[in-house]
């Protein structure tokens, strides 16, 4: 009997139709892979399965049971356990209290059971193979053992199915085996693993069976994953064979670079880097999650304070303090994290898209008109495709896509000569994916200089001109990109991994 | 050996503790009265009724919101307190019972809105305090009640043990009662937890709702005490009662290192907080210091402990950067 | 979504149950005082029995809800809208509210500034009440009296924002002054018209300072009632105290012994005295300019409503000493202050 | 795969969205206030006699014209998603400053005026550097600084009024214009129609709400939020200045006490005007507009309840029921909207 058994569910947001009869089965005693690439709806299903959002229709079974959680408190004592892939630890409460922070008392009035708590905690970090004390406040925690606590946290519920949301995200590869080995164990014991990565290496190490979604609906559903080989999968995920990239190298254009960096440190951490960025060429930063690449773009960007080296911008020796003053350098940053960064989600697409011109458009009292901007950004917007029905609609209201196509609008919009674009595919559709590169190429072609920040491979040997690699807040070293993904991908894992072997 | 001490140094009240203790030593040097058997009694007995008042903020600050009615529900408890007495006979001992009962459910009703409509704490209390102070003034017409019965009178006046004042024992309880709370109960910890991270306690499986009703309930159940503790101060109904809370209901746990997003209090730091500020409202009518610069000096000190907490969190923070 | 309308239908209901009442025409007086203070307590009688006894169209006492000059203000004109057309004002502040009182004025009605004056120049008619700062010059030099002439003294008031608070600290200096050194004003604590403030404040003097000082006075009500407290906590006859008003702690206090007197002030008189003015000057009296007009240090058209000093021996009969005193002014009021047709 | 992309998108077209403008403005907060306070005016003006009288209609109006004064000095702080509890003091200190110039230094009233404004701002510039240097919460940097305004104020004058001003200042608030329309009130709209200006037609207001609404978004936009905050916080201390003088005005004389101790007076009506209407505690969205309405709503209703005579201490009650009724009816709007996928 199944564990966990997902049948026909649709869910439709305002103006989206995020899940359209989507089925699944986990079964106890094997791994599960869920794969899609962003915004294809994993993440919405996995919020109907705990109870966070209602399918619109279909039903969720649990051993042949049908179950409807209201929320993730019903799920858990269902035996759901969920991993999430934002850190949902109290970082001033110890490890133990973590782990049993559902469990503390039976009434609000009950005392908390220290030694209990910390007891139970220790059973479960001991079968993690977590060796830390677990009155320990998380905040002392490496990110790797706060996932491991996480874990820990789902699986004392008794979770009979345990989901893993990109669980390995924040890991080294050697953290990561530990995991595994030990998501291994589990699966010997009886439980039913659903596991989402990007990783197609690790989906391939580790589960047995495999969901792919592709916009919102089956691509497969629960198929075993010894009869698939990586292509397969990959063109479930995106609807049609992984090319190897159509584009051809590019030639290198032999300008002076736009953006040097010369032994620079900052105060975030960054050691001694080292790189240069011309006009017209696409430097991909290549690293895992906690390589400091976002951190180096920031502290360039004059959001840390410089320790060391130099920056020039065009040749001349600059100092760069705020962003406002990279902005007048001609320098620009598409944030990886849209939301909280890159838009302001309450405003409209004019104020959104014009923010960077402001100053500019204004007359000599600081005054300006809408319709100033409207037709200053309002042929970038055209140009990118950018879907709305006018530019006073809210921004918060469109689609990832067309919400990552404005804030790429928005320093085009300024005319800026070095863009740095941070992940610019996360959570948008195949199509604006597609859409974007394009973009990034034509920009390069006109002579714009382009930093591509991104944790997914294929993207960069497929958009990058040269790869830059990045561990540890330094650059291990530069990869040319020819666009064979084989040689590409293998130069630079051996660039990060040489340096966590020696 | 230099690890524990800087951990010594790490907890929040250490800092208020030493400042406490270094202006006690100061004043008393040039002022040997401070140290008389009654102006311990005084200074106790203003400190007990403060730690009340803000204990009941604390538990709000916990958890990241803020309770601007709370010498609302004070003054709206002082006034019935004495008016249940001297209206209807009420002996006081079930005066007190009821009084504890209007806080609570004036907090829980607070807390329930809070919780149940989503809208900021803020404004919420900001109306529950026009309303509750609305209906103390409509009840007393703003007249105070003077019927308060000789036994509450000596409970406010009267020493427990030398220098040492009655209204000394149900602080003790109260922050005794707090600290247990935020160390040892579920509910304090759901508290602290959703002040911490609250998507993480609502993931976790925590009933917010009812976690923010029961913090908002014991904030009102506070209030009362510190209400009627004041009554039997003293010795009258005031109307008034519960109008100037706010300010000192602030100020003594950010000094004592409660992070004002929530998640981290201190109740003995809070209690120093306390200390603090009564011995400086001491020192300057000691010291004959001009009335017109009293205000200016307790903003001031606001300002440093805010400096102090920043320059210690920057510093813990660095530290756990390292490790 | 439902308990939101729910929560706001309970409210609804609530807040329809604040209904409204009428009023009727005539000579309507309103008596105002600046906030709610018992001290005004008397004016809602005197106000009732000066509506019976002169027949007029209202005697109300209308209190602001808050001790705030912009609510009283409000008040006013509201009042003002609703027909009355005689007031009795407390001022909210001696300089601000006339600002308001002109407003009146300009709108056909008439005002006296009651138990506080407003500065000069003032459309207020007159100033009926106690002269603050003679009031505490008095209490002071009863103080030095009960003290033996000499000694220290220390002086507890009410609100800086109040300007009467710097007139109350002057005379409490003059009346010391004039001993030629052999009585001081060790200190002066003020801001501590709230009880919770003053009771700490007070405590923490005494407690500190209680063998420095040989005698108290107070300018203010809540810091009357709460040394009267103190004095009595710690037993201490020794030093001699004289406070104000009329609350019913100081009287025990008195009758007790912890305190030796206060200075007391006439409320009822102010209010049922001013009533009567009013109605008569809109009956066709008008005021004489050459009457026996006091000044003081805000106005140069100041009646004085009467003080007196009550210690042990008058604690019980001071409303008669009060009364007789509201009726000789009644009595004499239209003699020597007005000219009627 | 591209029809299902392009179906998503399409969905999001105009089609369904526009014919509910009409819904969206009925909806509007400002809609909802103007009706009620509609309805309000109506009922007091047919049941109470004297409510629609010249002097009443003037009070009316002049209130109105304060109070949305130190509404919208709120309001310009409220942007950031902070708050200024010193807007009081402040308003008192540049009042003071202002009867100081205009008594005592004898300088003349086209030059007072805007000292005093100015004052005020350099008032909200400390509050504005400190918090944004401190990176604490400006409510307990503001708690403090409205002590320590105040108390150098009160250290200062001694708590003695400035009641020698130039005639023309007390005639400015018995001035009436065009019937019973107070000049008060006229300033506050001339103010209202310059700040919706400001915050739509200027660079430095869209900054201010940018960087209220997404501080680190706009900072990655090249927005230098810092700045833009100790702005705001000026902007508060200018508009509390003008308030505290229009005060001034209508009082006749500076004086220490008229906004109560420490200023606290003018929190309620600072706070209530922009709650209802509808300018987000959390910052990013102002509504000017709203704000007016607001203050119209409670003076309005505050002076209906005195007419009624409700009884004068059941009005901070009913007002505080008022406030409690206005954030559910607009946090029923949103679900409602939200409902309707309308936001």
């Amino acid at each position: 009997m199944s564990a966990l058994q997902v049948s026909h569910v649709s869910k439709a947001f305002p103006g989206v139709k995020a899940l359209d009869d989507v089925s699944m089965t986990l079964r106890g005693g094997s791994v599960h892979a869920l794969l899609g690439e962003n915004g294809a709806g994993k993440s919405t299903l996995i919020k109907i399965m705990t109870g966070i959002h209602k399918a619109d229709s279909g039903s969720i079974t649990m051993e042949g049971k049908p179950v409807r959680f209201g929320n993730p408190r019903q799920a858990a004592a269902g035996g759901l356990g969920v991993v999430h892939q934002e850190r949902n630890l109290v970082t001033r409460f110890s490890v133990s209290e973590n782990i049993m922070l559902d469990r503390l008392g039976k009434h609000s009035l009950s005392s908390v059971d220290y030694p209990a708590i910390a007891a139970e905690a220790a059973r479960w970090l001991k079968l993690l193979d977590l060796d830390v004390d677990p009155s320990t406040p998380v905040s002392r925690l490496s990110v790797a053992q706060m996932q491991l606590v996480e874990i820990g946290k789902a699986l004392s519920l008794q979770s009979r199915v345990l989901l893993l949301d990109e669980p390995t995200a924040s890991l080294t590869p050697s953290e990561a085996q530990v995991l595994f080995r030990i998501l291994r164990r589990l699966r010997d014991d009886g439980v039913a693993i659903g596991f989402v990565s990007h990783k197609l290496e690790e989906v391939f190490d580790i589960c047995d069976t495999v969901t792919v979604l592709r916009d919102g609906r089956n691509a497969c559903d629960s198929a075993g994953l010894k009869s698939l080989n990586r292509d397969d999968v990959v063109q479930m995920m995106i609807g049609r064979a992984e090319r190897i990239s159509k584009r051809a190298a590019r030639s290198k254009p032999a300008t002076a670079p736009y953006l040097e960096l010369q032994d620079y440190s900052s105060t975030a951490g960054h050691k001694d880097i080292s790189l240069a960025v011309r006009p017209g060429e696409i430097l991909g930063l290549y690293g895992l999650v906690g390589a400091g690449r976002s951190e180096l773009a920031k502290a360039v960007l004059g959001l840390s304070g410089q320790t060391g080296g130099e920056i020039r911008v065009a040749g001349r020796h600059v100092k760069i303090n705020s962003v406002a003053e990279a902005l007048a350098l001609g320098i620009g940053y598409v944030s990886e994290d849209r939301k909280a960064e890159g838009l302001i989600l309450l405003h409209s697409v004019l104020a959104n898209a014009g923010i960077t011109v402001w100053k500019r458009l204004a007359n000599a009292l600081g005054f300006l008109r809408d319709a100033t901007i409207a037709s200053h950004v309002g042929p970038v917007l055209k140009k990118l495709e950018v879907k709305t029905p006018s530019l006073d609609q809210t921004i918060g209201n469109l689609s990832g896509g067309n919400q990552q196509k404005v804030s790429v609008a928005k320093w085009i919009a300024a005319g800026v000569k070095l863009l740095i674009i941070d992940e610019p595919s996360v959570g948008i559709d195949i199509k604006t994916k597609a859409y974007l590169h394009d973009l990034i190429h034509e920009l390069a072609e006109s002579g714009t200089a382009v930093l591509l920040i991104t944790s997914d491979l294929t993207e960069m040997v497929d958009v990058a001109d040269r790869v830059a690699v990045m561990d540890g807040y330094r650059i291990q070293g530069l990869v040319e990109n020819d666009r064979n993904y084989e040689r590409v991908s293998t130069a630079i894992m051996g660039l990060i991994h040489g340096r966590k072997a020696a | 050996m230099a690890l524990s001490f800087t951990r010594i140094f790490d907890n929040d009240w250490v800092g208020p503790g030493l400042v406490s203790l270094a202006a006690i030593i100061g004043i008393s040097i040039f002022q040997p009265s401070f140290l008389s058997p009654f102006n311990i009694f005084v200074l106790l007995s203003a400190i007990a009724v403060n730690m009340v008042i803000a204990l009941g903020q604390l538990v709000i600050i916990g958890i990241g919101q803020m309770n601007l009615a709370l010498g609302a529900f004070g003054g709206l408890v002082a006034i019935s307190f004495v008016a249940v007495m001297e209206l209807y006979g009420v002996p006081p001992f079930v005066a007190v019972i009821i009084g504890f009962a209007i806080g609570t459910l004036a907090g829980g009703a607070s807390g329930f809105v809070i919780a149940r409509t989503g809208i900021s704490a803020f404004i919420i209390t900001l109306a529950g305090l026009q309303i509750f102070k609305g209906i103390n003034l409509g009840i007393t017409e703003a007249q105070p009640f003077y019927g308060v019965p000789q036994s509450v009178k000596d409970f406010g006046n009267l020493s427990m043990l030398g220098p040492i004042p009655w209204l000394v024992l149900p602080m003790l309880i109260a922050s005794i009662g707090m600290w247990y709370l935020f160390t040892r109960l579920r509910i304090g910890r759901y508290i602290l937890a959703i002040g911490g991270n609250r998507t993480a306690a609502e993931l976790s499986g925590i009933n917010v709702t009812a976690t923010v009703i029961w913090a908002h309930a014991i904030s009102g159940l506070l209030a009362a005490t510190a209400g009627m503790m004041l009554v039997a101060r003293l010795q009258i109904g005031q109307p008034t009662i519960g109008d100037d809370w706010l300010i000192s209901s602030f100020a003594a746990p950010v000094i004592g290192g409660a992070v004002l997003a929530g998640g981290h209090v201190s109740v003995a730091g809070t209690f120093f907080g306390v200390v603090i500020i009564a011995i400086i409202t001491q020192a300057l009518v000691l010291f004959a210091i001009d009335p017109f610069v009293v205000q200016i000096v307790l903003g001031g000190l606001i300002l440093w402990a805010v400096g102090i907490n920043r320059l210690r969190e920057l510093r813990v923070a660095k530290l756990n950067e390292r490790a | 979504m439902k308990s939101v309308a729910k929560i706001t239908a309970a409210l609804l209901l609530g807040a329809v149950a604040c209904s409204p009442a009428l009023a009727d025409p005539g000579t309507k007086v309103a008596l105002v005082p600046g906030g709610p203070h018992p001290y005004f307590a008397a004016w809602e009688q005197a106000g009732k029995d000066a509506m019976k006894d002169f027949n007029l169209g209202a005697g109300d006492y209308r209190v602001p809800q808050k001790w705030e000059l912009a609510q009283q203000s409000t008040l006013l004109e509201s009042l003002l809208t609703q027909g009355y057309n005689s007031f009795l004002i407390f001022p909210g502040d001696a300089v601000g509210t006339n600002a308001t009182v002109s407003e009146i004025v300009d709108n056909g009605g008439q005002a006296i500034a009651t138990a506080g004056c407003l500065k000069d120049p003032t459309p207020a008619l007159f100033c009926l009440g106690t002269d603050t700062g003679n009031s505490a010059y008095l209490g002071t030099k009863e103080l030095i009296k009960a003290m033996g002439g000499k000694g220290r003294i220390a002086h507890f008031t009410g609100f800086l924002v109040d300007p009467n608070t710097q007139l109350r600290i002057d005379a409490v200096q003059k009346a010391a002054d004039e001993t030629n050194g052999d009585v001081t004003v060790v200190q002066v604590i003020a801001d501590i018209d709230a009880p919770q403030p003053a009771e700490e404040k007070i405590n923490a003097y005494l407690a500190a300072h209680a063998a420095d000082v040989d005698g108290i006075v107070t300018t203010a009500w809540v810091p009357a009632v709460t040394a009267a407290n103190s004095l009595r906590k710690i037993g201490d006859k020794r030093i001699k105290m004289v406070g104000i008003d009329h609350d019913e702690v100081v009287l025990q206090a008195i009758k007790d012994g912890f305190v030796n007197g206060t200075m007391l002030q006439n409320p009822y008189g102010q209010g049922y005295l001013g009533s009567y003015v009013l109605d008569k000057l809109r009956t066709g009296c008008t005021l004489k300019a050459d009457a026996p007009w006091k000044s003081n240090a805000l106005t140069a058209k100041f009646v004085d409503s009467g003080t007196v000093f009550v210690d042990a021996a008058t604690a019980d009969t001071y409303v008669d000493a009060m009364r007789g005193i509201t009726k000789t002014l009644l009595a004499n009021f239209e003699k020597d202050f007005m000219a009627c047709k | 795969m591209t029809d299902a992309t392009s179906n998503i998108l399409d969905e999001a077209t105009p089609e369904h969205r526009r014919g509910s403008g009409l819904m969206r403005l009925a909806l509007s907060n400002e809609f909802g206030l103007a009706l009620l306070i509609a309805l309000a005016f109506g009922i007091f003006a047919m049941t109470l006699p004297g409510f629609t009288s010249p002097f009443s209609l003037f009070t009316i109006g002049r209130q109105i014209g304060i109070d949305t004064m130190i509404g919208l000095a709120m309001m310009a702080v409220i942007v950031t998603g902070g708050l200024d509890l010193s807007v009081g003091a402040i308003g008192v200190c540049a009042a003071m400053v202002f009867g100081y110039l205009a008594q005592i230094a004898g300088v003349p009233l086209p030059l007072a005026i805007p000292l005093a404004i100015a004052f005020g701002s350099v008032l909200g510039f400390i509050n504005g550097y400190v918090v944004v240097r401190s990176g604490v919460h400006s409510f307990i940097i503001t708690l403090a600084s409205m002590s320590i305004f105040f108390g150098i104020m009160i250290f200062l004058t001694q708590a003695q009024s400035f009641n020698a001003l130039p005639l023309a200042v007390p005639a400015m608030g018995k001035l009436r214009v065009g019937g019973p329309i107070s000049i008060l009130l006229i300033i506050t709209l001339v103010v209202c129609a310059a700040l919706s200006i400001f915050y739509r037609y200027t660079t430095l207001g869209r900054q201010m709400l940018a960087a209220g609404a997404n501080a680190r978004a706009a900072e990655l936009s090249g927005i230098r939020t810092g700045r833009i905050i100790i702005a705001c916080h000026m902007l508060t201390g200018g508009l509390a200045a003008l308030a505290g003088l229009m005060l001034t005005a209508r009082t006749g004389a500076a004086v220490p006490s008229m906004a109560g101790h420490l200023g606290q007076d003018w929190l309620l009506p600072a706070f209530l005007a922009p709650v209802l209407g509808g300018t987000l505690l959390s910052g990013g969205r102002v509504s000017v507009i709203g704000t007016l309405l607001g203050a119209a709503f409670v003076t309005i209703m505050t002076s209906g309840l005195l007419l009624m005579r409700v009884g004068e201490f059941w009005i901070l009650a009913c007002l505080g029921l008022m406030l409690l009724l206005a954030v559910l009816a607009d946090r029923l709007r949103h679900q409602v909207l939200r409902a309707r996928g309308m936001i």
